[in-house]
């Protein structure tokens, strides 16, 4: 990684205040330089008011996660400051200087157990324990630190545009910050423009504003702050066919290549987003057609929302809903239904922390063994990972294929990491998209049409509503060959084993390469699933690059039914197995054991809430070659 | 050829117990989509689970018998993605008014274009006769240990409550003015309720069809007794909401209101309220989709040989880096 | 000592926006509770998920906060299992009347007591402003991608039709109504409930502070707006029930239902509808347990030194074989 | 078993017409003259009219299942005799002789499949596709067949009795029937007449009137029956301490004996009637201490069900609900609140046929691998199964007490198998009960109070509401140690570490003895859990009887946390471990794969809805010995 320019930009602020568009400014202004772009934001369950930071990485390699720690940080709220100022180990630091005075116990957002700690660490060490005590800490880390008044560059602006109301604007101290931070990195200041008029083309005055107050920030930084120690020189430009990407792109926009047509949900972090979008893009352009839409239909409860989807599946159209973790539990009856009844469906799980309420906007992948035994009894279904954001968009369109034709409910896995992250990526082939809706009769069937056919290779025949000739019935009770109800033994059997036999075809018939990806080699294998991908294949090369040996990475996209031949495949020759994961109790692990016979030897887990870094993973993959690794090793970096 | 009463009668057995008020239902039903000549293929009737529940399977147009208090939400699924098929939710008063409430609630805030009939018996029938939603406070039937502690739902008054547009109660034994109803309330563009009067002989020994008849009213021996049944038409009830706006709306809900809380001596059948002044979710929806009713999601063309046809870079142009 | 407002505030950080009408009612909540002398450790707060479900955290008593839709099962069970505290339900509109809807229509039913209190702001607050079930059909707040397509609850309407005993709505602005309508609440032997009307500055930019305060009533440019909101009381609106009986009942039941439908230049607060003739839950209970009330569940004795001491010889003398 | 008495008696006709009554009837006179009775319901879900049969094995010794097959019937309608005939091969058939002409297409209830078999299967043999088919079929196998004309004995009654309306009461049928048959069988007619009075208690009119029915069948079945080829002779009259328990017997008296004192339900086939049984037990008496009582409510829905019994238990009462799949799969959320919140559950799951609605009225095991994961999220819960009714009784007990001990919620697993079977036991003995409440505070705190204070073995001081200075909090989100919600990563992942390390202290401190039990021995290992222990039991003793090998039995009480070193202890020297359940994928097996880093090597599986026989599975048991066996043996005995 020699001569690779990568730094690691960091802002925090309240949330409501302008933290995501200092981001999107950012991340914008890099990947029109023709920079990689890869970040994620981290914020509270709440409105106004709470800590919420935002860490992007921008490369010239290609970047798929976070690293632990920053280059540079812009703090133009006391919370930013006191608790990111040691993630800035030799960096550098710019700070609103009118917070210099504040302390610890001014801020009311902090949680009481991290302030008590971080009060302790700086009494400690001797330091106030406020923001000079953090500027002091920093300095001793080795990092530049530079306090810049926010509020003069905003009295200047306020001068400038001939306007003293705009003095009292300190929303516009997110454009400064980014601003100031960006001048500092040497990022030329019509790039900044350039991305503050993009995020604010809705908006012409405003734009017009903050592209002000970003010139006024450029001419302090040069003052004030200098060069920064980490620099994004300019580039060719913009990289051909590269998309600057939020992480729900992926899959709403994969719904609507797909071919979704119904959408229902409600609301819940961090699925909504995607539901959001599809709503505000309901009318499509269809090639060779009239123009087609997306109904999406907000719900009174997640029962109604995967019930809606059921009946619009049996309709016809192809149907999804999208939730995260409560919402999915709430969902586990008619999963079942869908499942007797061989009903396509997919069900989009953006994962984040549980149990139950959980940690709301917090990452985890903690609901993977209960998306795969959802719902009581015995019926099929599909669980299938999405590793990256690019990933999902492709993967949409699998999920629908294999609902459709498997007849069964798909889950498709995403999480809170992938939802929130934004990040350059190669634009979607929409072209690369195949639709295969199944065995789906559209048109008058011949006489005696029976939905539930036996025989063949137990898929039957599904009719749309309104055919005629093709009436049908389903029953979530145990049915017969034309879907009325039953409690005969044999037909129950015939009919356990029609269903359930769907999963071994669609084990046997899927592509290999769809249901597991192998990287690298080597003796050391890493087992893993959904978005850990990119810190591991970052961490991967990070201890290739540092000396360490080269390992292999199984990547499981169908978790279910668990492709234990060909993962076995994967992984022979290899002589150490360690499973990474996002969550407690290694759940992956657990699928890996029972189908594998043997049991993983090493867990790396982290259930903060927090998405692990490649550094972090490095770290602990590096215990793993050097044997000093426990059997679990947890992480723990971030705020 | 038209089709004939006996198309839309299916060979499933039906299991009902005998005399169960159910089958005055389940005729009613069939009789009207024969009498409105609806094609089978054009109509599906969605259920809940309970006794009530098997009527999916004894109506010979497409039937899809869904989960206990689940019929709403999966009814309202199929009619917002096909809004050409005819859509009938049947279920039980428990199925729809104790589980299934907040769906019951939720689908009046929408209106979409469908209708619905709770079989209100007063009991859990499949389950062996337990207190539904509806039974009165303090009532004991003979499957019950001890007097019913619950105070009964308003099945009318929720619905009016809740933004239903055509609410109407009939009682299982009247069929001819059942089945009206019931025409009216598939033809009502909207969400139409009809709260069925269904005696469960097996398990509530209390609002028995001789009940209803008038057991227990009248003199002594020999005394003429009457009906507790009573049709609002008869007495120049008029549940039609004429005009858009505050004034007669208010006044046709609270008479809804105040009708559907007669009971015992006095039990009115018919419409209670009507309501086309309210556009039906369809009708809302095609504001933002401006040929939804031509070309709805569950018709759609989204494929040619195989390859995705909709066009997305429009979405992914507003993406580019 | 009688504890003091302080008491009951805990010093846990509230994270509400600044403006957000939440306030108000967490500020009534405590008073009513100093003022009412409620020793701390007899009261509990429930409440659901959604901005307003913080609330238990921020009040000084114990406070269970529980799932999204959930507040009225979990605090049943409480004041059932021990109907000696006072126990006060808190939540969100989209919380109580969307998700929670089917518990809401039950609740009334069982008129357990306890008092339950609705944050109503027309919006989803927590999940970043999607309509809530309150808000108005074709309502277009900032936050929605196209009008409400949705016809909006009516919580009052909903509350007296299921059977809630005492129905009341307050402004959140008006923290002393406020406060004296909790308190009512909280002294009803049986289930009242109090819909908020609660601004949600963020995201519902339509029902603002200013547009209850009138704004965009009144004439033009200098002519005086007045406010939207009046009292009940102040128009000699008589809400209680005071006999058992239909014929007034219905009346109050009527009238109730009326004067909540009315909305926009004029929207009504105080009590609606006030019933004390209808006998709480936990009175229906001392017919089939008689000492509930002295040993309820929460407080029995089932063990001494280890072993169970619960007789369960006459159900094993009924099996003897 | 030489010189055993042991006779399979087997009784249907249309739901509501009785066949209860008579099969109580017949297991009570068993009963009352010291044999073992064991019987089980089968039924349609369906209120009249749909077949329903009983079949009841009394025996000299225990006996703990159903055989196939059965050596007497009685049948009153056509459907009995066509669908069972079959069973009696070489045994007593007694029916009515009212339905001879009766074909099977006059029988409208029948499964159409079923039937249609059946047909094939008589006129495959070139007999009439009726009752005379039916008869001759019998025959053929050896069986005495009787025609009796019920309609005679019930005319013979009105004469006696004086009162010719009682010509038309066909629904005396049932105890023509069950007492034509117990003559048969040499039951002394006093012991029968016994068993009607106290079968009609309550109604001391009918209960003369079944009698002088009685009466007259015993004098038929003189003249036209005679002696059955089995008998059960009289014996020496009730055993000592014995009971004549129903299934759900043993968790609700369970329940009222371990102090449970709040029940939520919301009604569900097989579950409601462990509720109905507490509902008609309401007020109770408790040494020492005033009368206590259960509060049961009804509620709306399963979701309110969980919520209230955790509002309830958060008050302090002991508390649990009862349900089945549909109604589990609802509960999934709140029991991940509870388990967040360390609140003590008990939930009762009554297990039958899904998916979905699936037989709602017939056996199944397969809601295991659902109830392990249930809920989004990782949290703690202990899952554990009875295997008969009697340790249903003391095992509701012990759930109790885990939960409070562990603070978690438990899920007992019963079946309808279990719930819907009539069977001789041992009084149940309330002094074995031990109550432990854990850590439950019921009286004023020390000062700072903290609902989930760090440390210590993870367990913390759990206050019920209403204790002076013991205030506290609880909330679904991730919580500080007074119950505030946190969102700071140490202490999520403190926390964390807290709830789940429950698991492991669970399965260190819970006697092994309770966690699984060990049946006989041999190199052949029978792996299970819950209701196949009866039939397993006695499907080794008929393999040992039969000169078949000794096999050993490991029962798998405690299903999670799996208690793998113990059940490892247990299977030393196994060289075959064979899995046996009732369902279609094998679930402990997967449980066992999992923790035992090794697949069971043959599954006995069925998936039919009806519980295994001990032939039948006596019969795969000797396949496995014989290596005749496959991977998967599945059963499918029984109508
Ligand atoms: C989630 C769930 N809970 C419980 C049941 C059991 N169950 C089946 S039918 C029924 C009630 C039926 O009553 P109702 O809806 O009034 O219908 P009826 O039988 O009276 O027509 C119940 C509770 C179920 N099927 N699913
Ligand atoms: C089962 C479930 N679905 C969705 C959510 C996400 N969620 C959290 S708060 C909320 C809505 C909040 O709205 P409201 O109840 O009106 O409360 P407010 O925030 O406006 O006070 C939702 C949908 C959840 N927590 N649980
Ligand atoms: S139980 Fe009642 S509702 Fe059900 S079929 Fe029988 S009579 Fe009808
Ligand atoms: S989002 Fe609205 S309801 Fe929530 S805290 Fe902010 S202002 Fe209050
Ligand atoms: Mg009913
Ligand atoms: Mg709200």
């Amino acid at each position: 990684m020699a001569g690779r320019v990568d730094v690691s930009w960091l802002v925090g602020g309240p949330q409501g205040s302008g933290v995501e568009s200092a981001a999107g400014i950012f991340s914008g202004a890099c990947a029109s330089m023709g920079y990689h772009v890869f970040g994620k934001r981290e914020f509270y369950s709440n409105i106004k008011g709470e800590h919420s930071y935002f860490v992007v990485r921008a490369s010239s390699g290609e970047v798929r996660s976070n690293v632990s720690g920053a280059d540079i940080m812009v703090a133009y709220d006391t919370e930013t400051m006191l608790r990111h100022h040691a993630d800035v180990r030799g960096g550098t630091i710019i700070y609103d200087s009118g917070m210099q005075k504040a302390m610890i116990s001014d801020v009311a957002t902090m949680d009481r157990d991290y302030a008590a700690r971080l009060g302790a660490e700086l009494a400690g060490a001797g330091r106030p324990e406020g923001v000079e005590g953090a500027v002091a800490a920093a300095r001793g880390a080795g990092t530049a630190v530079h306090a810049v008044s926010f509020r003069a560059i905003l009295s200047s602006l306020a001068e400038e545009a001939g306007n003293p109301r705009l003095r009292g604007m300190t929303r516009m101290f997110n454009v400064i910050g980014a601003s100031l931070s960006m001048a500092a990195l040497g990022i030329p200041e019509e790039a900044t423009r350039a991305a503050i008029r993009r995020a604010f083309a809705a908006k012409p005055e405003v734009a017009r504003l903050n592209e002000m107050a970003a010139s006024r920030a450029y001419s302090a930084a040069r003052s004030e702050v200098g060069r920064a120690r980490a620099t994004l020189a300019p580039r060719g430009g913009p990289r051909e066919g590269t998309m600057l990407a939020q992480g729900y792109h992926g899959t709403a926009i994969g719904k609507i290549a797909a071919g979704c047509r119904f959408q229902s949900y409600y609301p819940i972090t961090p699925a909504s987003d995607e539901s959001v979008y599809l709503e505000s893009h309901v009318e499509l352009g269809v090639a060779g057609s009239r123009p087609g839409s997306t109904l999406v239909v907000q719900c009174e409860d997640e029962i109604s929302a995967i019930g809606m989807a059921i009946g619009s599946s049996i309709a016809g159209a192809r149907s999804s809903t999208c939730t995260s973790g409560p919402g999915f539990s709430l969902m586990a009856e008619c999963l079942g239904w869908a499942g007797i009844n061989e009903v396509p469906l997919v069900i989009t799980l953006y994962q984040r922390s549980g149990p139950a309420t959980g940690l709301p906007t917090r990452h985890g992948q903690d609901d993977l063994l209960f998306a795969v035994h959802a719902g009581h009894g015995e019926f099929p279904r599909i669980v299938y990972a999405s590793g990256d954001v690019e990933e999902s968009f492709y993967d949409t369109a699998r999920c629908f294929n294999y609902a459709d034709v498997y007849q069964v409910p798909v889950i498709h896995m995403m999480d809170k990491y992938l939802a929130s992250t934004i990040l350059t990526c190669r634009r979607f082939e929409a072209s690369r998209v195949s639709i295969d809706r199944g065995r789906l009769l559209t048109r008058r069937a011949g006489e005696g049409y029976r939905r539930f056919a036996l025989g063949g290779d137990g898929i039957s025949e599904r009719a749309r509503l309104g055919v005629e000739g093709a009436e049908f019935w389903c029953t979530g009770d145990e049915h017969d060959e034309a879907g009325h109800i039953t409690e005969d033994p044999v037909v129950r059997a015939e009919m356990m084993r029609k269903r359930l036999s769907r999963e071994g075809l669609a084990l046997r018939a899927i592509p290999d390469a769809e249901q597991a990806t192998l990287y690298g080699s080597g003796e050391i294998a890493i087992v893993s699933w959904g978005s850990t991908k990119g810190p591991i294949l970052d961490a991967l090369e990070e201890v290739r690059a540092g000396g360490g040996p080269e390992m292999r990475f199984v990547q499981v996209k169908m978790l279910h039914p668990f492709p234990a031949s060909y993962v076995a495949h994967l992984l022979e020759g290899a002589t150490t197995i360690v499973d990474v994961e996002s969550n407690y109790t290694g759940q992956l692990g657990a699928l890996f054991a029972r189908s594998m016979g043997r049991e993983p030897d090493h867990y790396i887990l982290k259930y903060t809430g927090r998405a692990m870094t490649s550094t972090e993973l490095a770290g602990a993959l590096r215990r793993v070659a050097g044997g000093t690794a426990g059997r679990r090793e947890v992480l723990t970096y971030g705020a | 050829m038209a089709p004939s009463l006996s198309d839309y009668k299916t060979g499933v057995h039906n299991d009902w117990c005998p005399g169960c008020g159910d089958f005055g239902i389940l005729n009613a039903i069939q009789m009207s989509l024969a009498e409105m000549g609806v094609a089978r293929h054009e109509a599906a009737i969605f259920s809940g689970i309970g006794c009530s529940g098997k009527t999916a399977h004894f109506v010979n147009v497409t039937g899809i018998h869904t989960l206990h208090g689940r019929v709403l939400p999966f009814a309202q699924g199929a009619a917002l993605a096909n809004p050409n098929m005819r859509i009938v939710a049947v279920g039980g008063d428990g199925d729809g008014l104790g589980i299934g409430a907040g769906h019951f609630v939720a689908a009046g805030r929408r209106n979409v274009n469908m209708a619905y009939i709770i079989f209100d018996n007063g009991v859990y029938g499949l389950t062996k006769g337990q207190a539904s939603p509806t039974l009165k406070l303090g009532t004991k039937t003979k499957s019950l240990p001890s007097p019913n502690v619950n105070y009964n739902v308003n099945p009318v008054g929720l619905a009016v409550t809740s933004g239903f547009t055509f609410v109407a109660r009939a009682y299982s034994y009247d069929v001819r003015q059942l089945k009206d109803i019931i025409k009216a309330a598939i033809a009502h563009e909207g969400l139409a309720f009809v709260d069925v009067l269904s005696p469960c002989p097996t398990y509530n020994d209390i609002n028995t069809r001789d009940w209803y008849a008038g057991g227990g009213t009248g003199g002594g021996d020999g005394a003429e007794r009457h009906s507790r049944i009573y049709r609002l038409e008869d007495e120049g009830y008029d549940p039609v909401v004429h005009f858009a706006g505050a004034g007669e709306l208010n006044e046709k809900l609270g008479q809804a209101l105040s009708r559907s809380l007669e009971w015992g001596e006095r039990i009115p059948t018919g419409v209670f309220y009507h309501n086309e002044t309210v556009t039906p979710y369809d009708g809302r929806i095609r504001d933002q989709i401006r040929n939804y009713a031509e070309n709805p999601p569950a018709l759609q063309a989204i494929e040619s040989g195989g390859r995705a046809t909709t066009d997305v870079s429009p979405m992914l142009d507003e993406l580019a880096a």
